[in-house]
């Protein structure tokens, strides 16, 4: 999920490098602490290590989701080099920050390109982050950048690769069942940037296809927390689905004086398309109870996929405490991203950009988070299957799944 | 035609009229003293002439022009100068440089920026400075001068640009008898250049280089004309014997 | 170069020789590091440093309202960022990316909003208190940065990204050294031009003003004009560091107009000692140095680290850096030059002035 | 006619939580001439006691109750080691005050690791007054703040304490002379704004959620209020935080969120440029 730039417009944000910027102390998450950077193979070998990239917001208002990056990316690569890394040399991982400001990470992300001369560099949250960074990365930097995170797509840059979810796999089906269920009358409260602007453009078009009416459509800044007057919009105008794209901090107070106001008490339901377990904890349970969400991977999908099983007790072994393995984070992309990138140079046998990109081109994975992927042909993203998951009591049940691999249908 | 023309000047703080109806003239080249006890609107009145008060009622012409509601930068410009009665002259500044200020308010911006008039000035400066004793001390800061001494040159500083009517509140406020006596001697030679309203408490002060003297009591003017006529006034003796 | 002061000329019986003046031993001696230092250093860290010679001109504005006007201006950010989104759109719309074009264009950008905004607070028949100049700023530059976050054409929460290269006829200044001298030779430029301006008697006159502001209105000086004066020109120079800035990182986003960095150059420059130009551009290399080396080991840390060293710079050191190395008669300095040929006072006579 | 009602209620709540953000900032600013950057953080951490003693066990309401007294504790260390020097200093205060707030700012995101954390209102659920639905959390805090604000006013004008107060903070010398200690004046002031950010910390953090940037979320509209109402009155930042509260919550109603926001602050910094004096004026600037 594009978390937009988290950086709220009231509450400023400060540049790592900046005088003031923000730290997240992240309770005891990552193993490695807080000094080491770099992770090193721990055999040594002739061959001279790969170099791979990761540049995520450890701090700053979403540190949550870059932490949660970073762990995933520490996890696979201790997995590869156990296994004796690619082509028969070690993986060094190198993480930098992108501390939620622009003007460091691109700071830091020429570190990785120019001292540390990385091979690939994975990361970004935002879209405006994303933006920020692939100039330095792709056209100054000339190096392979995967981007993890749900976006809005139409990121059509050469060499820039995106394994997150695009409008198309999160709205195609989830609509229809959306309005199966009785959904008729939509409202879509946003925040006011790139993201939901497209989400919206988009869904729109899927909801009148099926058969549902748009009331509403409706930006706010990002960090506006008062919302009588939408709410009352709302009941006014007598809406059942609030398909909502608005993110913190003005979520949690959205939903309860949505609440508060009776709208679920008289049938209206919520629809929110980066909903994962880290947002599950922002509202009372009973306040958001029966919010669907729809994306690549719920914790619940451990149930019917034991790839999926078997990564999460991997994560959850090595990374206990508050940064989950979830899919509105860019996590479970950030596993695809680098899975997909290990078939690639397997397949072009060595670490130069074009041909590393031609492999990765129609590179396929048979299991992941939320289970297998493929890259679309010449499309650079990938195709993946989506879950449709209903709040329940503080947690989610799966209700729906896509019969395939749905299409991410951009670029 | 007078100076300066001050008709009926009131000037209400709240609920405390501090003048209730003033005039005042001043002539050309006229030293005029302006006495009364404590609170009888003395300051207050300087404050409305020099522009760091505006009269709630009453209108001020100087050399013609009405300048009751002007700023006081375009009254400066208009040849009217102020000394306060608390010092403000710039500590960190040296004497020098303080007076370089003054003389130079009035140039032109970019003869400021490319200090075009330095040199003319440097000249006006050293006379300035030794015409009030202060020539040793050009180079130190203006805090390291006596407390006499920063009276004298904040008195350099209010007649530098050569003003036409000069208001000093209460210079000799603090000084030593020697001091007094000095600053007495050092405003005789203004006499020939611009007039001047003084405030003073030391009336033997004001006897001395005073024409005209004008008595306040409680925001009235109760007596004003040449000196020898308003001391021998029983008005006057009457308000000094009961109030101060 | 140094400057005796005028005293130790205009009489010889205060002699005041025997003072080196040290700021401009400093000033020299930075001159000569940053002249030679991407000779020495590795392509990403040249990079950094042009970062920090940009900032440096920003927190050179910051010191010429607050240092010498006495304006607390919480609003540099916001011509900073005016002008480095006008360059951005310029090249974005109109393809347009000659250095000989935009940097002129950031710099009347600067003046331009700067002008709008100083004298909607400045002048006026009340003159304004300190704090609400203070405050005034500060909301301006709120206003700006929720109005960039907003605004969908100016990319919104994004911003503009991929700004092209800087190009100077067919040549491309790349970010690096080549980039690095544009931005030294810039900010030694503006340096010579506000020391030029504050050691005149225009700084002067803004020295009486800092001190006495009411007094020396009664000398004559319109205090607002000259007030007006010094913010619009920090204004075009805060413009000019924000299109140096836009072309070097690439991108600008709601963070270059924003109250964040407005108030991390006013703690740059009260750290380095405001009143000097020096103590600001100090007070930028020493924090954004010490900030790159600390904040890779201990960037959880780190922030904390800093407010408590700015709290107690600003509770124990007001005068900054600069104030360890420089006595407080330096600080001030001196106005104008000294006449060549001088008078001698009173024994010679007066013949005619320099 | 209902969404009429529900209308004014919700600007009425929202203009309740601004004016109580502000009054703690306001009696400060108006009353001692100290701008405190850190007043948001003060806020933050009333907000992080309620969460902190949630989370070991006891009921919200203790936590609401415990917040103003922690705070004002912590403000009254903070008076004494750094608000003292700033008395003739405004500008060093403004920026000292921020840096001050950074460090607390920074704390308190750490320890809570960056995240959006849920505190549960002591009165749960809404009711319906002449059909318009109400939320009694929200309709608590309105009543509270007035509570509050009537009894901040009686304390300030009608006792021998608050006279006490007002001569030291309108004359200090002048106190000092009449036996009065101002400096414990100043630091018992000060504690008491910081008890009211406290409070209201603590009173609207079920309604946003504790995130570490609460605090300057409200920094620049607290300020505008201030000046809008007026310094150095204690009525002044009481009208200006309402007249903020309700712009902010009822703009929206009739321009585009977006711009609304904007709105708020040029009305709000145009209305003082205008009236400098702010709307009671005759305090001192």
């Amino acid at each position: 999920m594009d978390h937009g730039n988290a950086d709220r417009g009231a509450a400023p944000t400060m540049s790592r490098r900046r005088l003031l910027q923000r730290a997240a102390w992240t309770a005891g998450a990552i193993a490695t602490g807080v000094g080491s950077w770099v992770i090193r193979p721990d055999w040594a070998s002739a061959a001279e290590p790969i170099k791979v990239g990761i540049a995520t917001d450890l701090t700053g208002a979403i540190g949550y989701a870059g932490n949660a990056n970073a762990n995933v990316a520490r996890m696979l690569v201790k997995d590869i080099n156990d296994a004796g890394g690619i082509l028969g040399r070690p993986i060094t991982l190198l993480i930098e920050d992108t501390a939620s400001n622009e003007s460091v990470a691109v700071g830091n992300v020429r570190k990785l390109i120019q001292r540390d001369k990385v091979d690939v560099v994975l990361g970004g949250i935002t879209s405006s982050m994303r933006n920020a960074i692939k100039d330095a990365i792709v056209a100054r930097g000339k190096t392979l950048y995967i981007y993890p995170e749900l976006y809005e797509g139409g990121e059509c840059t050469p060499y820039l690769f995106c394994t997150g979810p695009t409008p198309a796999q999160q709205c195609d089906e989830f609509i229809p069942w959306l309005i199966k269920n009785g959904a008729k009358r939509f409202a879509l409260p946003a925040a006011n940037y790139v993201w939901p602007h497209k989400l919206n453009e988009y869904a729109r078009k899927v909801i009148e296809r099926s058969g549902g009416e748009v009331i509403f459509e409706e930006y706010y800044p990002l960090d506006q927390v008062e919302y009588s007057a939408t709410v009352n919009k709302i009941m006014t105008n007598k809406v059942d689905m609030v398909f909502t794209t608005v993110i913190s901090p003005g979520v949690g107070p959205f939903f309860k004086q949505l609440y508060e106001a009776g709208y679920a008490k008289r049938g209206g339901k919520l629809a929110c398309v980066y909903y994962d377990e880290d947002t599950l904890n922002i509202n009372a349970p009973h306040e958001i109870e029966g919010l669907a969400s729809c994306l690549d991977y719920f914790r619940a999908v451990i149930h019917d996929d034991p790839a999926s099983a078997r990564i999460q007790a991997e994560y959850d072994k090595q990374f206990p405490g508050k940064i989950l393995l979830s899919a509105g984070s860019g996590a479970t992309g950030m596993y695809r991203g680098l899975k997909l990138w290990e078939a690639a140079v397997k397949e072009a046998g060595n670490l130069d950009r074009d041909a590393v990109a031609a492999a990765l081109d129609h590179a396929k994975i048979s299991e992941g988070p939320g289970g297998p992927a493929e890259m679309v042909p010449g499309k650079r993203h990938c195709k993946m299957k989506m879950y449709t998951a209903v709040a329940k009591g503080g947690n989610y049940d799966i209700v729906a799944r896509s019969d395939g691999l749905v299409d991410p249908k951009t670029c | 035609m007078a100076l300066l023309e001050a008709r009926g000047i009131k000037k209400v703080f709240a609920r405390l009229t501090a003048l209730n109806g003033v005039d005042l003239t001043v002539a050309e080249n006229e030293f005029h003293g302006l006495i009364g006890p404590n609170g009888s609107g003395k300051s207050t009145l300087m404050k409305c002439i020099a522009g760091a008060e505006m009269p709630t009622q009453g209108a001020i012409h100087f050399a013609g022009r009405d300048i009751t509601a002007a700023p006081p930068a375009t009254r400066a410009r208009a040849g009217l100068s102020l000394k306060f009665q608390i010092t403000s002259v710039l500590p960190a500044l040296t004497v020098y440089d303080n007076v370089l200020l003054a003389l130079q308010a009035q140039d032109s911006l970019s003869s400021l920026v490319f200090s075009r008039t330095r040199g003319p000035l440097h000249e006006r400066v050293l006379h300035t400075l030794e015409q009030f004793r202060l020539a040793a001390r050009a180079g130190d800061p203006a805090a390291a001068l006596s407390h006499g001494q920063q009276q004298w040159l904040e008195i350099a500083m209010a007649l530098a640009p050569e003003p036409r009517l000069l208001l000093l509140d209460e210079p000799t406020a603090g000084m030593s008898r020697e001091e007094r006596r000095v600053t007495g001697e050092l405003l005789i030679p203004v006499k020939r250049r611009c007039s001047l309203v003084i405030v003073e408490h030391d009336l033997d002060f004001i006897r001395d280089i005073c024409d005209v003297l004008t008595v306040l009591d409680q925001g009235n003017v109760i007596e004003s004309g040449p000196v020898a006529q308003v001391q021998s006034s029983t008005k006057v003796q009457e308000v000094y014997l009961s109030r101060v | 170069m140094a400057d005796e002061s005028v005293a130790s000329s205009a009489h010889r019986s205060v002699s005041r020789s025997g003072r080196i003046a040290i700021i401009p031993i400093v000033e020299v001696a930075l001159l000569a590091i940053f002249a030679v230092l991407p000779l020495v250093l590795q392509d990403y860290l040249t990079i950094f440093v042009t970062r920090v010679l940009i900032l440096a001109l920003l927190a050179l504005s910051f010191d010429l309202v607050w240092g010498y006007a006495g304006i607390m201006s919480f609003g540099q950010a916001l011509f900073f960022g005016a002008a480095g989104y006008s360059v951005a759109l310029l090249a974005r719309d109109l393809g347009i990316t000659s250095v000989f074009i935009v940097l002129p264009a950031s710099l009347v950008i600067g003046l331009l909003v700067s002008l709008a905004l100083g004298s909607f607070l400045l002048l006026g028949r009340h003159p304004p208190t300190t704090i609400f100049v203070a405050l005034g700023t500060l909301t301006g530059s709120y206003a700006a940065e929720r109005l960039a976050r907003g605004w969908y054409y100016l990319g919104g929460q994004n911003g503009i990204p991929s700004i092209p290269t800087m190009t100077a006829g067919s040549y491309e200044l790349v970010e690096g050294p080549v980039y690095y001298y544009l931005a030294f030779a810039t900010l030694v430029l503006v340096y010579l031009l506000c020391r030029f301006l504050v050691r005149s008697q225009f700084g002067l006159a803004l020295a009486g003003m800092r001190e006495q502001e009411a007094r020396i209105a009664f000398f004559g000086y319109r205090v607002e004009r000259l007030k007006a004066i010094v913010f619009t020109l920090a204004g075009a120079i805060a413009g000019l560091a924000g299109g140096l800035y836009a072309f070097h990182e690439g991108f600008v986003g709601p963070n270059m107009l924003g109250v964040v960095l407005s108030t991390q150059i006013v703690l740059y420059a009260l750290f380095g000692g405001v009143g000097t130009l020096v103590g600001a551009v100090i007070g930028v290399i020493a924090i954004e140095m010490v900030s790159f080396w600390l904040a890779d080991s201990y960037q959880q840390v780190w922030p904390i680290i800093l407010g408590l060293l700015l709290l107690l710079v600003i509770l124990f050191r007001p005068t900054g850096l600069i104030g360890l190395l420089v006595s407080e008669r330096e600080r001030v300095g001196t106005f104008g030059r000294r006449p060549r040929t001088l008078p001698r006072a009173d024994h010679e006579g007066q013949h005619g002035p320099a | 006619m209902e969404s009429a009602l529900n209308a004014i209620f919700d600007v009425l709540s929202f203009g309740a939580i601004i004016v109580l953000v502000v009054l703690g900032l306001g009696v400060i600013a108006s009353m001692m001439g100290i701008f405190n950057f850190a007043h948001g953080e003060f806020v933050l951490l009333g907000a992080y006691t309620t969460y902190l003693v949630h989370s070991a066990g006891l009921p919200v309401w203790a936590g609401m109750l415990a917040a103003p007294f922690v705070v004002a504790a912590f403000g009254l260390v903070i008076e004494r080691l750094v608000i003292r020097r700033f008395y003739a200093a405004p500008i060093a205060a403004m920026v000292g005050t921020y840096a001050l707030g950074l460090v607390i700012r920074e704390s308190v995101r750490g320890l809570i690791g960056g995240l959006y954390l849920f505190v549960p209102e002591p009165i749960v659920g809404s009711l319906s007054i002449a059909g318009v639905q109400v939320s009694q959390w929200r309709l608590a805090i309105v009543i509270i703040t007035a509570l509050v604000m009537v009894g901040s006013y009686l304390l300030l004008t009608r006792t021998s304490f608050g006279l006490r107060v007002r001569a030291a903070l309108e004359n200090p010398s002048l106190a000092r002379a009449s036996g009065i200690s101002t400096s414990a004046i100043y630091a018992i002031t000060f504690a008491f704004g910081a008890a009211l950010a406290g409070l209201a910390g603590a009173l609207v953090v079920p309604v946003f959620s504790l995130f570490a940037d609460l605090g300057i979320r409200f920094l620049i509209q607290g300020f505008l209020a201030v000046m809008l109402g007026g310094v150095g009155t204690f009525e002044g930042p009481v009208a200006g935080g309402a007249a903020i509260g309700v712009m902010s919550a009822a703009l929206p109603w009739a321009v585009a969120p977006v711009l609304a926001d904007v709105l708020v602050f040029v009305i709000a910094i145009v209305f003082v440029k205008l009236r400098p004096g702010g709307l009671i004026a005759g305090g001192r600037v």
